[in-house]
This record gives C-alpha cells, structure tokens and sequence, in this order.
C-alpha cells in the first residue's frame, strides 16, 4: 500500500475515498497503465518469502488479538481492525507485487489467514467476499476491468458480500434483478441476509440475476445511497462479522461490474471460498491452544484430586494441552496440504492463465478431504479447552465459549455431509464434484 | 425411567399417580421453555421459576407422606428432574439439588431431620446447599450458651441465593465431628458473594456462603456424624453419590432436551442442500443417521442412569447395613452414567447444528444454550478423576474412598 | 443382566437356580478360553465345541419344563450367551441363535411346534438356520402326495453344519404363504456349500445350504403364516427382532471379554514407559484413565442390552395382541442397542493395545481375535442402515417395515 | 546405485557381496575419496524435483503392491522386494547425489516413505533401522567413517538392527556387552528380541554397553559366524517385518563402528524414527483408500436396504468411502507437515552441520504432535474399511484386516499417551523432551 496514515481511525475514511476514486475511473486509467509489467491473467506465485510477510503483519495481527476479547464481550464491530489491516496493506496481499500488492502466494495467504484467524476469527471471515473477488479478478485474463479492481484493492479498497435470499422460492433462483440498458444505466434492487463483512466494505459483491434469470455477481458502492446495512445479524457466534441484512434499492452497477457466470471460466473459487474458511478455523485452534495454556498458567488451585502440585504439573491437565496442541497441528497440516494445492493448480497454467477443468475438479475435492478433519478437530478441541481445569473457565468474562460459538458457526456455512458423500462419489465413479456449497453453479 | 425416554419402552408401566406428576413436570417444562432464552440472556436470579416448582407441589413431592409431601420416591423425583431439564437445566440443576438434600436427610432419622421434613413440606420450602467444599475447607461449629456458634465460609452453593433454607456442614471445633445443620438464610449472619456470570447454567443461581458467626439453635443441628478424620461410613456418604448420579441425569436431560429441539427445528426449518436427492432436510439419510447414532448413545446412558438410580434406592434402603464395598460397587455404576452422560451430552449439544444448519445458529433459536449447559455443568468436578476412579476400580479392584466428589 | 456385568449391580439379586446356570456357562466359557487361540487358528468345523455345549445341559435350558427342557426364560439363557461370548464369540452365537429359534417357535403353538421343543429336549439337539435371505430368495414348499417337497438355495447359515436340525423358512408356490419346517441336515436332499475362512467368528461354521427336491413330512411342517406379500404381523415377525438382539448381546460380550483380557495383561505384563512416574502400568493414570473411559461405555450398553431383553420379552409375551407400534418401540430400542454396541465393542477391541503395549501384538495372545470378532459379526447387515431406521423413527416417526434385518 | 542387474533374485547376494567389501575397506580407501566434492557433516537439501524421484522407484513400489496380498497370506519374507529395492537404489535415497544417492530431501524421502507403505506396510517399518543409520551417519560430521557407511550403502549394503532386550533388569539397561582390546580385537556377545529388518541385513546396529555400562550403537556385519537371525516374530501385524530374535556371539566389530551415545551431538534422531512409522501408518492409510475403492466397484451386489441401484451410487457407501479418503489426507498432511521440519532444521545448521539443540526438542515435539492424528485416523479408517459394503470384505483370502493389524501393530510401537502428556508439559512448562521413546537415551 502505497498510502502511509498515521491516524488509524481515518484510515479507513481516507483509503476508503481513494478506493472509490480508483474503482470508478473510466476505462482511460486503465489503458494508460496498460504499458506497466504486471502478471496476466494468473494469480501470481511465490514472490516474497513467508518469514518477510509475516513480520509486516504480525504487528497488526497481535493488536487484534489483544483486543479481540474486549470486543466480544460488548459486542463492538471491527472497525478499527479492519482500518489497521486495510492501512497495512493486508487486502492486497494476494496482490502481485508488481500491480501494487503483496505478492503473496495462495499459500502464504491462507497461512496468514490462520494466524489472523488465531488472533480473531471474524476478520478472515468478514474478509472472504473481499479475498474471494480479489482473487476472481486475479483470475480473470487480462482486462480493463481486472487492472481497475486490483489497482482499488491496492488503494485500500475493502470488498464485501450480499448474497443469500431467504424464501424465495427454489433453491439456485435469485430474486435480486439487475435491469435497465446502456442508455439510462443498469440498477439492482432487492433484499439479501447474512452479507458477511458488507458494514465494512467500500464496495459490494452482489448475487443478481437479470429478466431472462442468467446469474451473476455485480460489485456495487456500499456508499450509494440506495444501499442499507443493517447490522441485525444475531448469530451465536462469530458475532462480529457484520453479516447483517442489505437492502439495495435502485442502486447503479457499472455493466462491466456485472460478472455473469456463463461467462466463467472453469475455476477454482468455490474451492478458495472453503479454505478461507477452514483457515478460520484453524487459527481458532491454535487459539485454544494458546488460550488454554494461558489458563493453566494462571491457575493457582489444584483440584483435590489432581496428581500435580500444580495445575500446569498436573499430567492429565499436560494430557489435555498435548491434546488440544495435536488437534491444532492436525488442522494447521490439512489446511496447509490443502492451500498448496492452489499454488500447484496455478503453477499448471498456460502462459494465458488458462487450465485443464480437471485440475479444479482434483482442488475441489481436496478441499472437501480436507473439511471433516479441520472442522471435527477445531470443534473437538474448542469443547475439550474446557477440561484443562477448573469451573472458573466459564467464567462469561473470560469468553473462552467464543472458541466453540465461532468454531461451530464457521463450520456449518457449508455442509460437511455432502461433502463426504461427494468425495467418495468422485473416487467411486469419477464423477465431478458437486460445487454450489457456497455460491454460484458450476458451469 | 424408561417410558420417558426418546424411544419410550412400552413394556415399563408407571402408576397413574408417578403419570400424574410427570405431566405437572411437564407444564412446568413447558412454561420454562416458553422464555428460557430470553431468561437465560437476562441473567437474573430465578425467583419466578422457583414460585412455579412451589406452586406446582414439586418442592414437597418427594417428601413421604408421613411427613406432610407427596411420598414420592427419588426414583420418580429424580424423572421429574429429568423432565425439566429438558428445558432448563439450571431450574432442574436447583430442584435436582432440593432432592437430594430431602432424600439424604431422610437417612439421619433424628427429632430434627423429621421436624425439617415436616416444616418444608408445610412450608414448601427449597433447600440448597454448597454440595462440597475443596477450597475453603468447611465452617466450624462450637457450642454457646443454649445453641451453637458456626462460623465459617461455606463455599459454592446452586440455588442458594434463592433457597427458604440451607444445609451446612460444618466441623465441630472441638470434637472434629461432621455436623449438618440447617441455616436460615434471611439472617444478617449469612451473606453471599460471586457474581454469577458463567456461559451455562446462568439461571442455576450459583452463589458462594459467608456464615459469619451464625448463632443457631439445637434444633437447627440436624445430625452429628463422627470424628472425619476417621471417614465416613457408608451410610454418611452416601449423600455424594447422590449429587453425582444428579449431575448424570442433568447431563442425560440436556442431550435429551437438545435431540427435541433439533428434530423440531430439522422437521420445521430444514432445508436439503443444493445437490441433495431428496425434497426436504428431514429425509435426508445423513441426517438421520446422525439422528439414529445420537439416539443410539443417548438411550444406552438413559438405561445405565436408570440402572444406577436403581442402584443407589437400594443402598439407600440398606442403611447402616451397607457395606463399603457395595457402596464402592454403587459408586462405580454412577461414575460410570456420569462419565458416559457427560461424553454423549457434549458430542450430541455440539453435532446437533450438523443436522439443523447454519440458519439454526441464530441467537433466536438458542440452541447453543444446551452445548454451554453442558459444558458448565460437567465441570463440576474433572470427569478425568471420575475415568481414573473407575480405571482403579476395575483393573485394580481400588475402592474410591469417599469425599467431597466420590 | 446387571449381576453379571463388568461393574456388578449389587441391588440386582438372581434366584439360585439362575446362578447354578450362571456357573455352567462360565465353566463351560473356561474350558472354551483355554485352547481358543489354537482353535481360532485350526479352523475346524466345531464338533467338540458343540458337544461341550451339549453335555453342559446348555441345549435344552431354555426350553420350557413342560417339554422336558431347563425351562430358563429367555433373559437368562441370553446371559449365557453373554458369558461363553466373552471367551469364545463364535461358539455364543451359535448357541444364540438356537436359543432363539428356540424362543421363537414357542409362538408358533402347533402340534408340530410342541414336538420339536419336546424332541429337542429329549435329544439335546442343536438347531441351525439361516436368519435371512436377502440374496437367493426362499425356497419354495409344494405339496407332493402326503408330504411336501422343499427345494431351493437356503442361504447362509451359522451353525448349520454341525447342527441337529435345521429351521427354513420357505414359500409356498401356490399359496405365497411363509411356512417353517424343519430339515434332517443328514439328508442326501440337503448340501453345504461355502468355504468358512474369515478374519473373524471363524468357529460359528456358517456355510450356505442348498435343499435339492427334499422331501419332508406334514409333522415337518411347524407353521404356515399368511401370504408374504401381505407383510408380517408383530408376533410373526418377532424373530427377527430377537436375531437382532442376540447381535448385540454377542458384541456386548466381545467387548467384556476384551476388557478382561486386556486388564488381566496389563496387570500382568504392562510396563511403564521409560520416563513414567509410576513403577507399574496397571498405576499408570493415562491407562487407568482410558479403562475407565471403556468400563463406563461397556456399562452404558450393558444397561441398554437388559432394558432392550426386557422389552422383547414383554413383546413375546403379547403374541397377537402385540400392535405395529408396540413391536416398532421395541424394534427400536434393540436398534440403539445394536448400534451402540458395535461402536462400543469395536473402540474398546481395537483400542485395548493402547493399554497393554507393544508386546501384547504378540500371536500367542491373539488379543487381535475381539476386533476380528466383532468387526466380522458386526457387518451382518449394515449398522449405517440400523442408524438410518433408528433416525426415521425418532425425527419422522416412521415404523420400520419388518423384514429380514429388522 | 551404479551397478545394475537384472536378476533381481540374485541382486540381493551380489549386492551384499559388494557391501561387505566396501564396508571393510580400510581407511586406505576412504582417503582416496576425500577430494570429491560431498556435502559435509549435514544431511542434503533438496536436490531433485519429486516427480524425478518417484518415478524412479514407481514401478519397484508396483511390484510390491501386486505380490503384498501373496506375501500376507503365506507370510513370505520380503527378501525379494529388498532386492528390488536395492537394486534400485532405494536404500541410498537420502545419500546426496554427490555421494552416489539420489539425493532425496528428508521431506521428499517420507513422501516416498509413505508410497512404500502403500503398497507394503512391512517394508518401511523392516528398513527403519536402515535409513536410521544412514541418516545418523548423515548427521555426522565428515569422517572416514561416515564415509565409509555411505559408500556401502550406495553399494547397496542394507543395514537391520537388533536392540531390544528382555527381561534384563532396569529399564534403559543393556546387558548386551561388547568387550575386548585394540590388540585382540573387540566382541559383541549377548540376545536381542524384535530385531527388525535384520534377516534382510547385511549390517546390523546392535545396541551395547561397555563394562562401565556406556552404552552405543555397534554396526556388525550380519554375515559373520557368530550372529544368528531367527524368524521367531510372531505378532498379529507387521509379520513380514524379521522382527525376530538375534544372538550374538563373540561377533568381531570394527572400534570405529562403535557409536557410544555419549559422543552424540543433539540430533533429531528420535523423532526421524518415529516419523518412519508415521509414514507407514499414512501408507496403509492410503492402501485402506484404495482397497475400500476396488471392493466397491466390484461390488455387484447391494444390500436390499441401500438407497443406490449399486454399491457404488449408494450415498452411505460413497460416504464411507469418503470418510477414509478424508482420513487418508489427514494422515498424509499431518506427515507431510512434520517432514517438512527436517528440512527446515536442516536448513538451519551452520557450515559444520550443527546446530541449536532447541531445534531438536522442538521437531520433537513437532512428531509427538503428529502421532495422535495418524495413529487414530489410520487406525479408525481400517477398522471402518469394512463398512463399504458386504460380508465378504471379511474373506481371510482378501486379508483386507491387514491394515489394522499393520497399523495397531505399528502404533503400539510407541507409547502416544506419553507423548501427549510431553507436548502438554513442553507447552506449559518449557520442559524438554522427554525422547526415549524409541532407542538410546537422551544426553
């Protein structure tokens, strides 16, 4: 990121205003930048070592967690996080470094996805519509659109999402319409729920479908006055990702804004939507290792028949945070396994970007291999933190529950029983994978 | 206990009068249910809840009829337990408690445990007491004048604050003789502290004592037991393994009460995924295979708590009969249900969002609360010591000597 | 069955005649325990093993004294199952399953009924049969001048070449009835086909049985149900509930035995890690820890395997008063049953290594022959599809249809 | 391996031959070497792309898995998949490519490790000994003797070991003795059980102690009159490994061949034999993947309750099917992340290959927290292998058990309930590892 603040709490206000500068220039911006060495049309590879990467965000990472509690406890919107990691440039940091980004590799991305999901897992989640329409557009071939979008995500721009519909009829249809022409310009209008991290965003990835019902994501200004977030989302856990209820009315799209689904290229976006999310899980697990440490230590009094002088010298209390640590380990491993596979499938493409449709069916499945471990470890381990000692862990203060809320809450987005089911389908009959847990048909 | 089950047997009978009292618990589980969410968030102390066990006769109901109450025995208490704890486990958690206090001191057969008996059931009085004591040791008593000066912190107490009377056992300061009595808790010498703010069993009004040098009379001293230092027979003890077969069934009510709600919400609410061969959530076969395991596991703890209540009416009968080995071969039959409860209440509260989806996580629907309950609850006392006890029991043939948790 | 469990109940008391039985089965499982790793590995058809039963008295126990039999209701002889299960699965379902063939034709009130009960107790005869068809169909019965002529592929069945008598199940060509009679396995007429080489129960002789144009005689004939197609009622279709069962019983045992064996090991054998704080293993926390963890699921299911023995009594005693929804609450308690105890007895039988160390993989232990055992057993029919029936019943209230499996 | 031949039943013996005489070459010979470039004193770094090396040794891991079935059912030794082994180069694989190995990173060898496994879960555990000698003589630092061993091992010399005692007293005790003087020459007398690897050895590691109780690792050649290797292992898995007994009698042994524990550098030892069995136990997970697989599709008849027209389309047989899948990739990412340790401490070491015993503990740790996860989804995943389908999955012909006694006879091998008490009391207290789990006692 190019912009230094000082002020944190004005940072998002000011990259905010850049960002829809950028976002909205003409098609002149982007020809002009034309000339300037970029990668084409692939997400980019290892760049910058992970050690370089890391160390730039940490800082910010641990403010989060040091705050993390205090939020929880009063319920308070990430605001100011979200201001630190867009001044730190954590948007971009998928972002090739020579387009303005970060460049870091899929997998450095999902590692440090972990590790801010560790320091607070509503971040990673109210940040996977802004990371997922990065990385479509670092999918995209070369175009005007892409460079003007990743140049807005490199000036601060924070993305979310309105996507679910409640009741509208048959599964797979959408009731929000984009209409209008050329002449008079195209709107959207309609209601959706659970619009993850859109409170936060500067603009808005939105499901649409037009009269002829073709599908599509638009990416709309949440500044337009048509646009309403409420933050009624009243989740059990992961509280704090704003995935409250958008109401847009009349509110304009740029036609070249309007992603339509026929127009897809085999991809692997389904598959990275699910790993954002298992990568929140997995830093929720170390987070109970840590946190569960942390109480041990703390703690004074033994339980009477504990075989320690101490808690922390107590062997089934050690066995406790032996177990939790393996379950971390466990899920850190899988995810891993799983976010090398993204680089691998971009290591395969053609010089245009392009690649075999199969590649994506084999990342798919992955991550649905991948799913059942992650989430029966992480929730496993959120429940069992509890047994490292005494009742005062349930003290509400101490909000160590927030592990097993936000655990459970992430892992049901999507259904972890058909994912088995679509693994074994694969392998038994070579059947491609399902797609659709999350968002989108596949083509 | 087995024609309240999920699967009810058909082959157990219960007499009109024990049907009679499972449909009061089940208005009053009904009525709980109504606002448990809403009473859970608000956090308050649970004085309304306890004037509908009182108006519903629960307080006096398992008391013999000799003594003025209902006459019904701790096995049929103990499914009205059960019952509302489907609902609200913390109002079953504080009336789970009254009961046992009621059975215990049916064994002291003194003047004074029989005038207690016959006062709270006149009086539809709810009792409470700290169960035990690992922290602060217990308050001491010693003699003044006509009655007895007892002094001392008196630890965690469930329902206290909201109890008409208390249990106290305290240690005689010259003697080192165990001594319950009974402890009014208007009086200015008795004081709770804590704030109870906890992620479960926010209504169970968990509060700590102060008696602070608390006068009392000889009709308060319900029962002297022996120097401590020497043990405890079986007969003294036998109160623990009471409040530890209650914790089994509080476990065995929470999964329970969590099934009900789930296949509620999953024949309601929903909806099949996308690819799914099948119209609606609740004919989907990976769901209801988890329904059939959750079941499954819950129905075998329902049998084993069945069979340790069982269990434990009879040591009870034996009275100073028992030996220490059947009550250490008692014992192990209710660590055993507390072991398995506490096992199939977390897997069954957590897994439940597997078979009702992500929209069940809505705060509205609070099914998290039987996950916290659980939670909460079953740490009462480490369930590792509970497998460990019953590791020596079994492979070694170690009798658990009795304390304050076994 | 509490009496005989790995945590005994003290409360339940047995009459001294159902524990002289108790007695013959354990020395009967002593002597089967001593040589069964070498009969495991042999392999033989087991002739020895069935005379053993044989002149323990054990065929005929459960036959009703009015037929000359031992006259132990079904509850007791399904304990001795459960003993000899512990030391030798393969010989206990065996004798399970001719108990229940046993129990099951006491419903069928026939002449020739009576006479095979009286016979069988006379001659101390075995029975055998297949339990079910899924894969050939039945064969088929036709009359044929004073008798009847059965022929037809008659599936698999344990026991069967070492067996007295057998018990098909058969259709009647003309009327689509399901009739039962009974075959002299010494008859030309009657072929065993199939090798018995598995990995596990490799001593319950199960072979498939062909009947090639047998002719047999109307006394052969036990009993003729309604046409098949019309569906079973309750008292017809008790059997199958009552093989069910019997597989759970077995998998309890498997699971008992283990524990035993394992405990016995470990505290005979098992060291402590080089860094362990204790000096012997049977001391060591993290192993007591895990025994108990297992004792108190093995009791849970134990609990739930005597409730579920009772309900079927309860639902043999109804005979044709017995309704649709009272078998289908019974179906599904013996349901949970068999679904908790195949995860039971598979955790602990696999599992017990962790407590006996790495020298217990030794052969000459043959501590692997559980999890054979019960990984073998407990894939009969499918548990997936027990805990698919299980979950339409308790989310949707379906009534498993009555078939071969359930 | 520079020689080829191509007889395989007559590879093993030339093989040996050509060991045995390069093993007891002198020091003559090893100086001749010293001015061809080698990496010194550390293990190699990854030289070879992973696709090269698999498909070196590919086809040799086919041969195995045809013939594993027929070597279960008449318990046929392995000697002829040694030899295939050998002859490919197999037990030189972690020997820098300098040195005549193929050069193989650690990471990359447990990868190859666990294709073994697949195929064969008896032959990693019986070459454990092997690549732990190889890998020890790796860690030294440069010598004549370290040399020496590397060169006899490109020759194709395979090394098994004989270390365990019985019943001889205090733990940690060796009652196995070597004794005698530089003139005379030095001896090795004494019994040894569970000899792994060591009837297909030409060398064997045999753990000793002096008369002051000093204890080391002895390499003596398996040949020599005094060594008797009897096939008496008779444990319900792993029954191909030639765990038996070894009797040792006055065997000769070179003094410099002679590794007393109390001349170890820190090393990572310990864990590297552990993750060995790690790797088998991810090995047979896979075999379990594809054995369910093959069951499946031969499958032609359903259970009448099955809610699919075949095995194959009945979505709880699919669900199975993917349950071991997903355990299989645990296992797989949980290795693959301890593995990756290796390298990165391999990394770590100055130019004379040392480096910071904190290093060590920590990818001790590292592999203790690995252990919990392989060993329980491997062994779950063997146990549910049977729930895809019939009773016919029970054949004894099939042997389809296999995997559970493999890996429960594996996984036994070391205590995991130790393990995770030591993570716990590593995280809470800082302590060391408690190591010792395996062999030799730490310093």
């Amino acid at each position: 990121m190019t912009q230094t603040q000082t002020e944190p709490t004005n940072a998002a206000a000011t990259a905010s205003a850049a960002a829809t500068a950028a976002a909205t220039a003409t098609a002149a911006a982007t020809t002009a930048s034309a000339a300037e060495p970029r990668s084409v049309g692939r997400p980019n590879s290892d760049v910058v070592d992970y050690a370089t990467l890391a160390a730039r965000f940490r800082p910010v990472f641990a403010r989060i967690a040091d705050t993390a509690v205090e939020r929880e406890r009063g319920r308070v919107l990430p605001h100011e996080p979200v201001a630190w990691l867009r001044e730190a440039g954590f948007g971009a940091v998928r972002i090739p470094v020579a387009d303005g980004g970060s460049g870091a590799s899929a997998s450095q991305f999902f590692e440090l996805l972990i590790e801010l999901g560790e320091a607070d897992s509503n971040l990673p989640q109210l940040l996977r519509a802004h990371f997922g329409m990065v990385e479509e557009r670092l999918n995209d071939l070369d175009s005007p659109v892409r460079d003007r979008w990743l140049r807005a995500v490199v000036d601060g721009a924070i993305i979310g999402n309105a996507v679910t519909e409640i009741g509208s009829g048959a599964l797979g249809a959408t009731a929000t319409t984009v209409s209008g022409d050329d002449e008079n310009g195209w709107f959207i209008s309609g209601t959706k729920h659970y619009s993850t991290g859109a409170i936060f965003a500067d603009y808005i990835a939105v499901g649409v479908a037009d009269d002829r019902g073709e599908r599509a994501f638009a990416l709309v200004s949440a500044r337009d006055a048509g646009v309403d977030l409420v933050d009624d989302w009243a989740g059990f856990g992961q509280r704090m990702t704003g995935s409250g209820t958008t109401v847009l009315e009349r509110v304009p799209v740029n036609p070249d804004d309007i992603f339509w689904y026929a127009d897809r290229a085999p991809n692997y976006m389904i598959a990275f939507y699910q790993t954002v999310l298992l990568a929140s899980l997995a830093g929720i697990g170390r987070a109970v290792v840590r946190d569960g440490i942390e109480f041990v230590r703390r703690r004074s009094r033994v339980f009477s028949h504990g075989s320690g002088a101490t808690a922390r010298e107590d062997p089934l209390v050690q066995q406790v945070i032996g177990q939790l640590s393996g379950a971390s380990f466990a899920a850190d491993s899988v995810v891993q396994a799983a976010a090398a596979q993204f680089d691998r499938a971009n290591g395969a493409r053609d010089a245009d970007g392009l690649a075999d449709a199969a590649l994506f069916d084999e990342l798919e499945i992955t991550v649905s291999r991948a799913h059942g471990t992650v989430v029966d470890t992480v929730l496993a381990a959120s429940t069992r933190l509890f047994e490292v000692g005494g009742a005062s862990s349930v003290d509400a203060a101490k909000t160590l529950d927030r592990h097993w809320r936000n655990a459970r809450t992430i892992s049901v987005h999507n259904p972890g029983i058909y994912k088995t089911r679509d693994v074994g389908d694969h392998l038994l009959n070579g059947s491609a994978p399902a797609y659709g847990w999350v968002v989108g048909v596949k083509k | 206990m087995s024609t309240l089950d999920l699967l009810p047997d058909p082959s157990a009978v219960e007499p009109a009068e024990y049907l009679h009292w499972f449909d009061v618990a089940r208005g009053v589980a009904e009525r709980l249910r109504a606002d448990v969410v809403e009473r859970d968030r608000a956090n308050e102390l649970p004085r309304a809840e306890v004037e509908l066990l009182r108006g519903a006769g629960l307080l006096e109901a398992g008391i013999p009829s000799e003594f003025g109450g209902g006459g019904l025995p701790w096995r049929v208490t103990s499914e009205l337990v059960r019952l509302i704890g489907r609902s609200d486990a913390s109002i079953a958690h504080i009336l789970g408690y009254h009961y046992v206090w009621l059975r215990y001191i049916q064994t002291f057969e003194t003047p004074q445990s029989r005038r207690a008996l016959r006062d709270t059931a006149a009086n539809r009085w709810l009792w409470a007491s700290p169960g035990s004591n690992r922290a602060v040791g217990y308050p001491t008593i010693s003699s003044r004048g006509d009655g007895h000066l007892v002094h001392g912190d008196s630890g965690f107490a469930t329902g206290a604050p909201v109890a008409d009377r208390l249990f106290s056992i305290t240690i005689d300061a010259q003697t080192n003789e165990m001594v319950v009595v009974t402890v009014d808790p208007a009086s200015p010498a008795v004081s709770f502290t804590g704030e109870w703010d906890v992620l479960g069993q926010r209504l169970s009004a968990s509060m700590s004592i102060t008696l602070d040098q608390l006068t009392i009379t000889g009709a308060e001293v319900l029962k002297r037991f022996g120097d401590v230092s020497l043990g405890q027979t079986p007969r003294q003890s036998v109160g623990v393994l009471h409040f530890q077969l209650t914790f089994a069934i509080l476990h065995l009510a929470i999964a329970e009460g969590a099934l009900d709600e789930a296949a509620a919400y999953t024949r309601e609410h929903t909806r099949p995924a996308l690819h799914s061969t099948v119209q609606r959530g609740r004919d989907e076969p990976f769901i209801l295979n988890t329904y059939g395991e959750y079941v499954a596991s819950v129905q075998a703890v329902s049998a084993l708590v069945e069979r340790a209540v069982g269990a434990l009416e009879w040591l009870y009968a034996l009275g100073d009969d028992a030996t220490a080995a059947q009550r250490a071969s008692v014992a192990e039959i209710i660590a055993s249900a507390k072991v398995t409860s506490t096992e199939v209440a977390l897997t069954v509260s957590s897994g439940l969002f597997e078979l009702t989806g992500a929209r069940s996580t809505a705060t509205q629907f609070a099914l998290d609360r039987f996950w916290r309950n659980v939670r909460t609850l079953s740490l009462h006392d480490p369930v590792a010591y509970k497998r460990d006890e019953l590791g020596r029991f079994f492979v070694n043939g170690e009798a658990p000597v009795p304390s304050g948790y076994r």
